[in-house]
This record gives C-alpha cells, structure tokens and sequence, in this order.
C-alpha cells in the first residue's frame, strides 16, 4: 500500500462526494418547494417572499446556485435550516455524534454475536447447530425495523419493563441512564446486521476449509483447533471488515427508522424532519454527511484491510 | 430442468423456500377469489374482533376481515416487491454488463459513478425520490427500483468481468461478432444465474422497503390491503387488538423468509461446491 | 535403492473406495494391491478421473462423507491406518506421513509467512519451542536449496516464486523425516525449467532420506525419469505394475501401450511435408509490441502509470500451410501475439496478411476474420455452456458463409472432426474434453481458414486424447493446407509437429529455428536449457512405431 | 363535558389570582419545585412567538412570553399583561391598562411602548406573522404613556379583548419588535414565568422558573423539560414507564391504551376541533350546493365519530360551531340518507355518482382516516372517492387553501368569530373553500358588532343554518382534547382550544420523582 494508492482512494471519495452533491442538489431543485414560501410560511405577501428569493439568490440559474451552495460548502458553510433558522453545520454534526454512537454500538453487538454464530455454523456446517443459525438468520432478515422496534419496545418496555421505552438521554448526562435507553434501538438495528454478517462469516469460513492450504495444514497433521484458529479463521474474518464497511450503508438507513420510532435526534430524524418539512439546505446536508460518513468508513476499511492483509497489493 | 429442480429441493433451504413461494404466488393469483368478505367494506359494530369463525384473523380498526385483506393485499405487496425488484435489476443488470463489456474509462467512470450513488443509503435514496415523485405505490416501485439499480449493477459487473474473460467470449470477437451479439447471446445467458439467485434474495428486501416506505407515510396508500400499509397503520391500533399488528407481520415474515431460503437454495443449487 | 528385504513401508492390500452420490454409488477405486519399500519411489500413473487422486486421500485418512470403503487395508509400516482413531491419524499426519501437493500457490496459506508454516510442523511434532523450530526450519531451507533462508523463512507466499514456495512444502514434508511421502502432481503448475530443478531436489532428497514415496502423475515421462517402479490406474483399477524399464520395454496391457505410445518424442516427427518457401509469407508480424494493463483514470490523476509488457518488438513470418510452433513459459508472451492476431489485444506494430496491413482492431474485417481463426486451451470455456453445439457451429457459417442447409453443414462439419452428427442437439457439458475440443476446432475451420492459431489447445487434455487430437489436425492440415501458429509449453510435441519452432522468453522472442535443427548445439542458451530440460525418457522405446 | 360559563367580558378586571378560577375546589396551596416533562409529538421548528404555527410550538412560547390577556379553560379571557381593559360604546376602540413594574427575561422593563411595536410587527406584512388575521381589525395602535395602549380598530369588534390573547400575539421587546426581528428564532426574550435553558428543537426543549415574573406566587415548577416524540405509540410507551409526566397531545388509540394504567390519569374535553371535508365551491362538481349536500348526506356521523375519534368526539352538523363554543344554538342535526342523496345527485345531472381524489395529508392520522371512512360511505350514494395521501409540507405547498376537496384539520377557535373569520367568509384568513356568500359574510360582521347575547346567538344561528344549507365543507365530528398525566402532576387540564396549556399553573405533588 502507497501513498498513492491513499491519494487515489481519497479522490475517489472526492468525486464520490461530488456526484452525491449533484444528485442531491437536482432532486431537492425539483422537489414541490419553494425555499422562499418554507421559510415565510403560508401567510407571507408575495412582495416579501420575491425580496426573500432574491436575497437568497434563488432567481440566479440552477448551475450557479449550485456553483455558490458548493462553494459554501467548502467553507465548511452548510447554510441555514429553512425550518428553525439554525446553522446547519453544527446541528447535523452533533446529531451525527449521536447517530455514530448508535451505529458504533450495534456493529459492536453484532460483531459479538454474529462472528462466533457464524463460526459455529461453518464448523458444524449441515447439523443441527447449522440449522438453528440459519434460523436465527432468516427470522433477523424477515421483518422491516419499525416492526421489530414495536414488538421489542412491546415486550421489554411495555410488558416485562426492563428498558425505557424510546427518548434519548446523553451519556454524559447520566451514563447509566444513557446506555439504557441505547439498549433496545441498538439490539433492532443489530438483528438484521447478525443475521448478514453471521451469514457471511459461515460462507467464507467454509470456503477457506475448503481450500488447499486449509488442507495442507490438515495434512501437516495439525489439530482441527489449531487449524480452525492459526489458519482458517483469519482469513476467513479478515473480509468480513469489508462487508461490514458495506452494512455501515445498510445501518445509516436503519437508523432513519429507529431514530424516528425511538425518539433519538441522530442524523436520521434530522433527515426525515427535514424531508417532511421541505428544509432543502438540511436535507442537502444531511445526505451529503451521511454518504461521506459512509465512503469514510468503508475507506478506513479498506486501509485497515490492506494493513491487516499484506498480500494485498497495491499500486 | 427436472434434474435442477431435484438439486434445489435436496437442500431444505431450497425445499421450503420453494413450497413457501408456491403459497404466496397462489394466494397473489386466488387471493381475491378466496377473500370471504369485502377488504374496503367498514363494519362500525365489527370493530377490533378477534378470531373467530366469521373472520378467521380478526377484524381491524374499521371493522374490515384481517383474513380478507390479507389474501388481496398480497397482489399489491408480492407484485410490487417483485416488479420493483426485477425492473431494479433489469435496469442493473443491463448497466453492469455493459460498463464490464465496454471496459476501460468508461467502466471506470461508470463503477465510480454507481459507488458513489451507493454510497447514499437506499432507504434514504428511496425516501428523496418518492419525496421527489409524489408518495404512490407506483413511485414507490420507481424508487424501489432506482434504489436497487446501483447494487444489481456492481454485482452483474462483476459476474460479467468473469464472464468475459471466458475464452467463449474472446472466441466470438475473434470471429468478428458484433457488440451486441456478444452481449446479449454470448454473455447474458450465463451472467443470469447468478443475477437470479441474487434477485430472489433482493425481493424479500423490496418487501421490507416498501413495508418501511408505507411506515414513513411514502409507500401505497390507504385503504389499500398491501402488508406494509396495513402494519404500520396497525402500530396506532395495537394495544386495542394485537392482531392488526401481528397477522400482516406474519405474512410480510414469511414472504421476506421465504424469498430468502429460495434464494440460498438456488444459490446451492447453482454451486457445484456444495 | 529399494530395500527389499524390509517389509514394506506403504502396504495396500485389496482396497476398495465407493462414493455415494444421489444417482447412485461410484466404485472410485477397485480391489487396490499396492506396496512401496523404502528407499523406493513408485510412480502412480493415470488419466484425469482415474481414481489416482482418491488413493492419496485414502492413504492420508482424509476422505469426504460419501466415501465407502467396501474393502481392504491399508498398513503404514504394517499399521492399519484405517483403524486410527482421528487424534492417532493427527499424530502421523506430517510426523510418519507427508504429502507434496500440486500448486503451492493454494497449498499455502496466504496470510502467514513462510517460516511459521514451516516451523509449525516442527513445534507440532517434534516439540520444538518456536525459536528452536524457527531456527531448524532456516536450516531445512538452507537444504532444499534456498538462498537466503533466514530471509525466506520471513517472507508472505505471495512474495516468494512458485519454485521457492514448492521448496517450502516440500522442506516441510521432509521436515520431521516421515517414513512416507506422497507427491500429488507436485511439478503441474510450474514452469518447465523450474519444475525440472524441483524434480532433481525431489530425487536427490529420496536418496538422501530413503523415505518411501508415491509419485502420482499423468506424465508417463516425468514418472519414467523419476521412478524405480510404475503403477499404471485406469477407472480405479491398477492396470499393470512394474519396474520402470521392464513396463516402457514390454507393456503386457494395450492401455499402457497406448499411454506410452501417446507420449510426444521429438525423435518421431509426425510431418513429413515441407511448406511453399517461394513467394510472399502468408504473415509478416514486424516488430509487433503488446503491454497489458492501462492507466486508470484516477490513477492518471495521481500519476501512477500500470504497464506491464507482454511482448517486446517481436517479429516473425508465416508461410503458407507452415506449422510454426511456439514454445515459452508461462508468462514468456506466446499467447500474447496470438491474442494481438486476433484483436484481442492492443499492440503497437505492424502484422501483414497476405500483403494486407493490419495495424489494430478497426483493420480486422470480415475477410481478415474469416482466414484467420483461433482455437484455445480449455474448450469447456471456449464453448459457451448455454448454447447447443448446433448453434456453436452455425455463427461462423452465418458469418462468413452461406448459411443454407445448416443442418447439413453442421453435420459434415461434425463427421470431418470425427463426431457422430447427432452432436449437434447437444450441450458442450454432456461431451468428453476430447470431443469437445474436437467441436472447437471443427467452429475454427468452418470458414476454410488460412492461418488456424491453436493456443495450448492439447494441455488441458489427457495424454491419450491429446495425440488423437493432433492426429486430427496434421490431417486437416493436409488436406486444407491451413497454415498452423502452434502455442505451446510442450517442447516434445512441437518438435513432433512444427516446421519451424520460435522460442520466447519473457516477452522476448529468442530465435527462430528448423524443428530439426532445434536441438543443435548452436542455438541460444536458453533453448538449450529448454531442450536439455525436457529430453525425452531415457529408457523408452517406442513398441508401436 | 364541561359545562360553560357565559357572561359578558366587555370589561375585565385583575383579581390577583392565586390560584385558577377552575371552578372545583382548591384542597391546598400547590407545593413549589421540581422539574415537569412534557412530552409534545412534533418538532418545536419555530420558537419566534409570532411566527409559532403549531400547538407544541404555542406550547412553548406561552411559557415564554405573556399577551396582553389569557384564555382560561372555560374559553373566557383573564388579565396577563394588562390588568384591565375598556372599550367605547361602538366597540372601535379598546385600552388596555398594563401592569406595571413587568421586567423582560433580560431585565429590561415592559411597558406600552413594547406592546405598540409588538402588534406594529404583527401587523407588518414583511414579517408574516400568522396572527396578522387573527388579532382583529387593528387600525391603528398607540400608547398615550408607559401603561396604557389603545388599539383603534376598522370596524366594531366585540371579542376583541379575546383576539388579543391569540397564540401568536404574545409581546415582545419593543427594541426587538423594530430592530433584529429574526433574532428571537434561537433565543427567547420575554415576560413568561419561564426562561429559555436550552434549544434543540427536534428533541429537548428546557426552560426554567423566571423569579422575576410579575405574578410571585407561580410558577410553582422550577423547571420544564419538553420532550419531542416523533412517535406516538413511544409517547404513550413513556408515560407508562414514568418518563414523561403530561403528553400535550393524545391520539385516542393512546388515550385507549393509556386509560386504566396504573399511575396514569387521562384528560378528556369536548372541543371545537374537527376534521372537514372541504370544497372547492369555485370548481365542478363542487360549485354546485346540491353536489355537496348530497355528500353530506352519505355521512354516517356517528359511525365517523366511532371510525375517527374512538368514540372521543360528537357528531358534527358541518357547520364549525358546537356545545363548547359560547353563542351557540343547535341547527337541525343531519343524518345520512342515501336515498335523499342519490336524488340530489340526479338533479344536479350526476345520476350515476361521479368520481373525485380526495386528499389526505399524512398528520394527524385522522386526516386519513377520515377520509377512508368517507369513501366507503359515499359508496353508497355511487361516489367513487380515491383517497391519495401525502406529506404534509407538499400538501402545505400543493393543496391547501388551493386544491378542490381534501380534509381539512382546525383546532376550536376562542369565539365563533375567531373560527367563521378563520375559514369561512369571504375575507377569512384562510379562505378555502372559496364559497363566498354575501349573506353570510353579512351575518358574521353584524355579529362582530353586537354586544347583546341572545342576538349575537341568533345571528351565528342564522350564519350556521345557512352553512348547513349549502355545505361549504362537511364537518363530521367533532374531536375531544385528549391528554394524559401522571398522577402527582396537580393542576393540569386539557384546554379545549388545545393551543392552551397554562403550565405556570402547574405543579407536582410529593409522589413525583425528583429530578436533577
């Protein structure tokens, strides 16, 4: 890995960054809404709201507003929320924060559930135990967010309570209390990403014990331990990174769902507020951090890959 | 075909996912001639029943047979889920072969263009299109579709970069066939396996988007019968009568399951390896 | 030498194996006697599919679920492996018995470096602390002739050649000085030079440690060089069994005979005719250079270039109905000029056919296309799987012919390769390799080609199969006249075949010379290493000629 | 059902009240301290007190800031700012007599001067302030000194001294008034018993107890935590499991769930909030009365109050006007019959029914089910109703006040002047239905101007047949106020107009958690 292969995967976030910007920039010039009519509300004058739009620069032609709003957007400006009149910026970073947090924490219980399952079911592929994670699997995948964060806040807020229902209370205003209301969205968004990556963990695992050298070493007359943990499960884990950079993409939209039933102000429900309130520049900025954050991870994904997996080479 | 087919049940992904589809696409096609009674028609003295002989599911918040709307919505849903699956995979498929065939800068700038697009989850992307087109079943299908595209595309790449580097396809452009004789005769009859395998899966995907775009307010509207409307407005219900909530989720489970184990089974139905 | 007042090492006695598969049971390996002493290797010879590998499997205790074993033992120095429990069969994996595979490539593991995949043999059996292992296995290096082994031991595979990788395994499975080894194929995937020095190493350790070994191959050469004794398999059964001379010098069965038979000697030349040297060649390659690979676009923007060269400045000619042979290593750039002939390379200088430049692809037109045909190496990848044979034969009749009365074309087309005309109704995968290579070359000359280039079309086939397969084209050649870009590794067989015989080395072509006159002491040094590399088996004679 | 307190408010004098005239009995004085959580089930986007456009967003603002004069919960006006008020014999011009010694939350004084530039700056169409319409026909306002304000209006206005209590016409600080008008978007700068902590519109909004509010007995919390809940079933999930302590606003399938839990009490009014079916009176086949009566008369209105509220509501008889507004006297109440429908249909040339899109917006979820219910009832008169739903911000931009029929959702008005100059006569804010009847408009402004009761009664009687007539928009039902609160929150009803939510008034008993 080179320099230069860095400097290449940091343009192509460049240029992914771009063409996001452009399709995102299109689809909200030609959502119903006038920026003008959002902010003034339904009983501005249309003397007012023309001043408005020329002030905002709204009658320039479309390339132009967009030449100025990414130019803004290099300044580290995301403008001004349509709905609330806040700066965008700080706003949508924190609710990342908060989202991120969200996010860290389901790939952490999911990568603690879903690898050992996952395992288990490669090495006693066809059995029972086999059955039983595929199961698991097949019951994570069959049932969108919203209906698996119902049930759950159902049963262990409503019925057994355990958990706080839904809100959001920061770790560092009361830890305890914080990670508790955490519990139940990061277990909803964590069981469809068990049952894909505890799927994945299986199928490669059995491909590696599968391969050759999985049999020469069998061959050399090592334990089937020692094969499994010195020769198979390292290069069987080592893709799983990847396809968990890949799932951050799958997350960031569950989180949309969750955010919203759960009551927590991530990025997500900073999204669907301002999809529902027509807020462009919000919207603009929200997707825009959510595919960075997303080209971002599977970036370091790739890097730590590499570092981890010196076979790989690069240009 | 027969011989496929044994191989495909030999795996119980397989055999139950099959038998599984079988059952939604005989309720997608009898469903309506099955229903006992009227999905719209509001019973005010009906309202919040349970299972009982007259309405085998129940009845919901406007009195309607759970049972009923269940066996119609299944057109809407499993119709919806796959159309907006296949035309998401047309639309990749045809993308995906074409950037691996025409290769080089183009290729290039087309697989950065469908990684970067990818890198807006497709719920969001979802989200912003119906947004953009108005909330419909039908523009929920568009975006559905639109949403999938990106993905069907790297993975139809993919298979076809391996497929053309297969000496049959050096073979006909040595002979001189044109472009589109290699493409669609040459390359797309072997890229299909693996697209279908991959687009089976993708249907139980599209059941829970569009599931999930109903919650959001963006998908089909009421009072359609599809799944995905009739849980998320059941969610309001719930504590009057679970069953509003919980029967639709049922079905909406075992298409996703369904579709899933058909998938994996074809998958190793596919693969000589296993 | 054989010890043959021991018992033996390796004793099989009356082995049999069944694989249970859903349509129906598979007799894999039938009624087995096998015996190596030590001190001795005995060659396993057979075809694809004969069982040969099923045995080492057998032999090393690994076999997948739906195997059966119906009868017979088999005794590793009189121990029934077949009553070993897992852990015992652990124990005497590596330690008693070894195994050389065949690619060391995938026999390796990718993620850990060379030395801990050598050591761990040493710590798992002989109770080496790691630094003690370490330190033997730089020695066990230093053995199978590595240079620096300190600096090998260190190394990923993937840095390493594939000679050097197969001196790993094979320093490992000599490293516990097992009683046993079993070579399965262990020079296929290397080059011929390298694969020669890693034959000499083998012997000369056999020698050394006197270990017993099985050498299972499908090159009756390399085992007559290599082996005391020959057992030949065919379908599961053992055929025949002998010291090597006495099975070359009087083979009892007519399979073994056919093998042998089957075997390319440079010292029997196949065509007797010479081609037209009057007038213009048919072909003119002039200078023609290829480099693979492109810079990318966001390569470009950081100015990393990827080129990588396949062919340097090559020039050549082709005479009309000339069989000109190409012999190179892999990766030496044979393919690539067949490859830039056909437009499926980019190449920078000039190729003239029949007087007719032709500088790229856009030069290629259906005329060009229709003289000039290519056959590759793997005709299950050149037949496109979902097509019948019919409509296979039927686009280069559409193409460049008239296409009425296909199904009587078809069919002559099929009878002039051999193939039963029903043929055509069929899928490439219900055909045998032979045959299906067979409609390859019937699809190259439906057009009455002029130059046919095959490339490396025999190597993917079986000996027996592959001499038919030649047969068949010295044939059409004759009564085509066709001119021939023959491509191949296989310097015996080109030198049965070839007019001429063009020599390359990576990337460069290294001269041009009379078949006859290839092994003359006056050619290139590299050819002559080639040559020296692959002389013939010694001690063969040729019963059928 | 609350029954209303009817008099006559041309003037008012300021008790010093102690504790809210609620009329039941006052057990002892409310403990002081401790922190509320309110939970509300929108986004509070806007803070700016003239610009609020939604109930949570009131909510917060009445906590703020104060107006001139407050509604109770019986919809009659007390003293806020102005202890007293008077008006001359032809009710066009009003004063108000101010506190005095009011200090802003930044310790600047409040006086006349902030109160003129606070209703110049409604006023002023440059700012668009929702509150333009609704504060009543200022001509011209004025301070002759520091505690006196005079407001001159167009045309006589009775209910003037409630106008001025509306949502948005809360004072601000005169220098803001004229100066940095946007700057009250992020901060808060008002004479409320509270102040503004903190600020996070989508999820925590806190504000504390102003010790220097004119009135020292309240508030009796020292601090409220408004907590965003996007999703209703989770706000009901929270006032279960304790974490909230009122939820401003109840669906009645949480009202249902809620009702019975331990722990809990539920709030219950009968209100003028409802649902309407509007018209496009300018547009076919909706300009022709008989089109609309027909569909009127499809409406099963007590099956839509089942359908729609859960039973938490009163048939509605399409006009705007019920029990809880004061004037109010019944009109013949309509009942669904198809027959009369069908025959109506015909006359107006549609013998075969005919087919229209309604539109929904997706909140409240009444909308929708409203209009689900109405399809399936117009069915039977052979109307063929398509139900399309979208969000509410396009249907914001693309459908109100412009589209043809679609469902329409208001909260009770203070006065039915407030709610007929609302939506119904030609010069109402929000002239939707463009119906546009001279007679009617004739009704309402005689009303505006008449002082007796009975004949300001006869007159909204005469304005509501006539809307019973011709069916501007059908009114099904009618929706209860719904809440909910823990058991040791004391003094928290639910207000009719749901805009209303007096938390000053508020306190918490000893049962409550204590929070830091």
């Amino acid at each position: 890995m080179s320099a230069s292969y860095i400097l290449k995967r940091l343009m192509m976030i460049v240029y992914t960054l771009l063409v996001v910007s452009l399709i995102v920039f299109a689809i909200t010039q030609i959502l119903p809404a006038d920026a003008a009519v959002m902010m003034l509300g339904e009983n501005a004058t249309d003397e007012a709201l023309e001043a408005l739009r020329q002030s905002m620069g709204l009658n320039a032609p479309i390339w132009m507003q967009y030449g100025q709003w990414l130019g803004h957007l290099l300044q580290g400006d995301f403008g001004h929320s349509l709905r609330t009149g806040q700066a965008i910026g700080p706003v949508m970073f924190e609710a990342l924060g908060r989202s991120m947090l969200l996010a860290v924490l389901s790939i952490g219980l999911m990568l603690v559930i879903a690898v050992p399952l996952g395992i288990i079911a490669a090495i006693r592929r066809g059995r029972i135990a086999d059955m039983l994670v595929s199961l698991v699997s097949y019951i994570g995948v069959s049932l969108p967010e919203f209906v698996t964060a119902t049930i759950a806040v159902l049963v262990f807020a409503d019925l057994m309570a355990w958990l706080p229902p839904t809100g959001y209370v920061p770790l560092t205003e009361n830890f305890a209390d914080g990670l508790a209301h955490l519990v139940l969205p990061v277990c909803v968004i964590s069981i469809i990403l068990i049952a894909h990556v505890s799927r994945m963990v299986r199928s490669e695992l059995v491909d590696v014990l599968h391969s050759d050298y999985i049999r020469a070493a069998r061959m050399k007359g090592l334990s089937s331990g020692t094969v499994l943990r010195r020769h198979a499960l390292r290069n069987a884990l080592l893709p799983t990174i990847t396809i968990v950079a890949l799932d951050v993409g799958y997350l960031l939209g569950g989180v949309i769902v969750v955010e919203e039933i759960f009551a927590i102000p991530g990025i997500g429900r900073q999204l669907i507020v301002a999809i529902q309130a027509r807020d462009l520049p919000s919207i603009q900025a929200g997707v825009l951090i959510m595919a960075a954050t997303y080209s971002i991870v599977n970036f370091a994904a790739d890097i730590l890959y590499a570092w981890l997996d010196k076979r790989i080479q690069y240009d | 075909m027969t011989e496929f087919l044994k191989r495909l049940l030999r795996t119980p992904q397989g055999a139950i996912g099959l038998v599984l589809v079988l059952l939604v696409l005989i309720v997608v096609i009898f469903g309506p001639s099955l229903a006992p009674h009227d999905p719209e028609s509001l019973k005010p003295l009906a309202r919040y029943k349970g299972m009982s002989a007259a309405y085998w599911l129940g009845t919901d918040q406007y009195g309607r047979d759970i049972f009923s709307r269940l066996l119609i919505g299944a057109r809407a849903t499993v119709t919806m889920a796959v159309l907006a699956t296949v035309v998401g995979t047309l639309a990749g498929a045809v993308i995906g072969t074409t950037s691996a065939f025409l290769g080089g800068r183009a290729d290039e700038v087309i697989m950065r263009t469908i990684d970067a697009v990818m890198s807006i989850p497709s719920l969001l992307f979802a989200l912003l299109i119906v947004n953009l087109l108005g909330s419909s079943t039908a523009n929920a299908l568009v975006a559905v579709a639109i949403a999938f595209a990106p993905g069907m595309a790297r993975i139809t790449r993919s298979v076809a970069l391996s497929v053309r580097k297969q000496d049959y396809v050096s073979a006909a452009i040595a002979r001189g066939e044109s472009a589109s004789y290699i493409v669609m005769r040459e390359m797309l009859p072997n890229v299909i396996a693996p697209i279908i395998v991959e687009m089976t899966i993708r249907v139980s995907f599209a059941v829970m988007l569009f599931a999930t775009l109903s919650f959001l307010g963006l998908g089909a509207q009421p009072p359609a019968a599809e799944w995905g409307l009739m849980v998320s407005e059941a969610r309001r219900y719930m504590h009057l009568s679970a069953g509003i909530l919980v029967w639709p989720s049922i079905a909406i489970a075992l298409v996703a399951i369904g579709f899933n184990l058909l998938g994996d089974g074809l998958r190793d139905a596919l693969n000589p390896r296993t | 030498m054989a010890d043959l007042q021991q018992p033996p090492v390796l004793d099989i006695r009356g082995y049999s194996l069944d694989y249970e598969a859903p349509n129906g049971t598979f007799h894999a390996l039938k009624d087995i006697n096998l015996s190596v002493p030590r001190g001795e290797i005995l060659g396993l010879v057979g075809e694809s599919g004969s069982g040969k590998t099923s045995l080492a499997w057998s032999i090393m205790r690994y076999l997948p679920k739906n195997a059966r074993e119906t009868a017979g033992t088999i005794l590793l120095s009189g121990e029934d492996l077949m009553k070993k429990s897992v852990s015992e069969i652990e124990t005497m994996r590596g330690k008693r018995i070894s195994m050389v595979f065949q690619d060391p490539s995938t026999s390796l593991n990718p993620t850990l470096s060379l030395g801990t995949q050598l050591s761990e043999v040493l710590t798992r059996h002989r109770g080496l602390t790691r630094r003690q292992a370490w330190r033997e296995g730089e020695a066990m290096l230093a053995r199978v002739g590595l240079k620096t082994p300190a600096a090998m031991m260190q190394r990923m595979p993937h840095e390493a050649s594939g000679g050097e990788k197969q001196r790993v395994v094979i320093a490992a499975a000599f490293a516990c000085n097992p009683e046993c080894i079993l070579f399965d194929e262990p020079t296929t995937a290397l080059d011929v030079i390298t694969a020669r020095q890693i034959l000499d190493l083998f012997v000369e350790l056999q020698a050394e440690t006197g270990v017993a070994s099985l050498y299972i191959s499908h090159d009756l050469a390399l085992v007559a060089r290599t082996a005391q004794r020959v057992a030949v398999i065919r379908r599961g059964e053992i055929v025949e069994q002998g010291p090597v001379n006495a099975i070359f010098a009087q083979a009892q069965q007519a399979y073994t005979r056919e093998l042998i038979a089957a075997v390319p000697d440079p010292r029997r030349r196949l065509v007797e005719t010479r081609p037209d040297v009057s007038g213009d060649a048919l072909v003119k390659v002039e200078e023609v250079s290829v480099h693979y690979g492109r810079t990318g676009f966001f390569s470009s923007l950081t100015g990393t270039r990827e080129r990588v060269t396949g062919n340097r400045a090559v020039s050549l000619d082709i005479r009309r109905g000339e069989i000109l042979g190409i012999v190179g290593e892999s990766g030496s750039g044979k393919s690539t000029l067949a490859k830039a002939m056909t437009g499926l390379n980019r190449f920078e200088g000039r190729i003239w056919f029949d007087g007719r430049p032709i500088t790229g692809l856009k030069d290629m037109d259906t005329a060009y296309r229709k003289d000039v045909q290519i056959i590759f190496q793997h005709p299950d990848a050149s037949l496109n799987p979902r097509q019948k044979i019919r409509e296979i034969l039927s686009r280069p009749l559409k193409l460049y012919g008239s296409a009425a009365q296909l199904d009587q074309q078809i069919g002559d087309m099929l009878e002039r390769v051999r193939l039963p005309r029903t043929h055509a109704d069929r899928y490439p995968h219900q055909l045998s390799g032979g045959e299906k290579q067979r409609v390859a070359i019937a699809r190259a000359f439906a057009s009455r080609p002029r130059l046919v280039i095959c490339d490396e079309i025999t190597s993917a086939l079986d000996v027996s199969v592959q001499a038919s397969v030649i047969e068949l084209l010295l044939d059409l050649q004759k009564q085509s006249d066709t001119a021939y870009l023959f491509i191949t590794h296989d310097l015996n067989l080109i030198r049965q075949i070839a007019h001429r015989i063009a020599v390359m080395y990576r990337g460069d072509l290294i001269e041009i010379a009379d078949a006859e006159t290839i092994d003359s002491p006056d050619r290139a040094e590299y050819t002559r290493r080639l040559i020296q590399t692959v002389a013939p088996p010694a001690g063969a004679t040729h019963p059928s000629s | 059902m609350l029954a209303m307190k009817r008099r006559l408010f041309l003037a008012g004098t300021a008790a010093v009240l102690t504790a809210p005239s609620l009329g039941f009995a006052q057990t002892a004085a409310p403990a002081k301290g401790g922190t509320l959580r309110v939970s509300i089930d929108q986004a509070a986007s806007v803070i700016h007190p003239l610009l609020t456009r939604v109930n949570p967003e009131y909510l917060i603002t009445e906590l703020l800031y104060s107006n001139l004069t407050r509604l109770k919960v019986d919809m009659s006006v007390e003293s806020d700012l102005a202890e007293s008020w008077s008006a001359n014999e032809a009710l066009t011009e009003w004063t108000f007599k101010l506190r005095s010694g009011v200090k802003f939350h930044d310790g600047s004084p409040c006086a006349a001067e902030d109160v003129v530039a606070t209703f110049k700056a409604i006023l002023d169409p440059a700012n668009a302030s929702p509150g333009r319409n609704n504060v009543g026909p200022i001509a011209d306002v004025s301070a002759p000194d520091a505690t006196t304000v005079v407001f001159k209006l167009a045309a006589a206005y009775a209910d003037f001294p409630v106008s001025v209590a509306y949502t948005t016409a809360r004072i601000i600080p005169a220098k803001i008034a004229t100066g940095d008008f946007k700057s009250l978007s992020t901060k808060a700068i008002g004479t409320g018993p509270f102040k503004l902590v903190s600020y996070e519109p989508d999820r925590l909004i806190v504000v504390e107890r102003n010790p220097d509010y004119y009135d020292p007995a309240r508030p009796y919390l020292d601090r409220i935590e408004i907590q965003v809940f996007p999703d209703t079933s989770a706000e009901g999930s929270a006032m279960i499991a304790g974490d909230v302590d009122i939820i401003s606003t109840l669906q009645p399938t949480e009202y249902l769930r809620l009702d019975g839990s331990r722990g809990v009490d539920v709030l219950r009014v009968a209100s003028g909030q409802f649902c309407n079916v509007n018209f496009g009176c300018d547009t076919p086949p909706f300009n022709d009365p008989r089109v609309r009566r027909a569909l009127a008369l499809t409406v099963d209105r007590k099956a839509m109050v089942d359908f729609v509220t859960e039973g938490f509501g009163t048939p509605g008889n399409d006009t705007p006007l019920n029990a809880s507004y004061r004037f109010f006297k019944s009109v013949a109440q309509r009942k669904a019959d198809i027959a009369e429908a069908k025959k109506l249909l015909a006359e107006a040339g549609h013998p075969n029914g005919f087919e229209a899109t309604l539109i929904a917006s997706d909140r409240p979820a009444v909308r929708t089910q409203l209009a689900v219910a109405l399809k399936e009832m117009a069915k039977e008169a052979g109307i063929t109703i398509n139900v399309q739903t979208m969000p509410h911000a396009t249907y914001l931009e693309q459908v109100w006040k412009k589209g043809s029929f679609y469902v329409g959702f208001y909260n009770m008005q203070p006065t039915p002047d407030g709610i007929f100059k609302l939506l119904y006569t030609s010069d109402a804010a929000w002239n939707e239905t463009r119906w546009n009847n001279k007679a009617f408009d004739a009704l309402i402004a005689e009303a505006r101007g008449t002082t007796d009761e009975a004949k300001r009664t006869d007159l909204y009687t005469k304005a509501q047949a006539l809307m019973n007539e011709e069916v501007p928009s059908i009114i099904p039902a009618f929706f209860d106020v719904l809440g909910a609160k823990r058991e040791w929150v004391e003094n928290y009803q639910v207000h009719p107009r749901a805009s209303v939510f007096r938390l000053d008034h508020v306190s918490l008993s000893a049962k409550a958690p204590k929070r830091g």
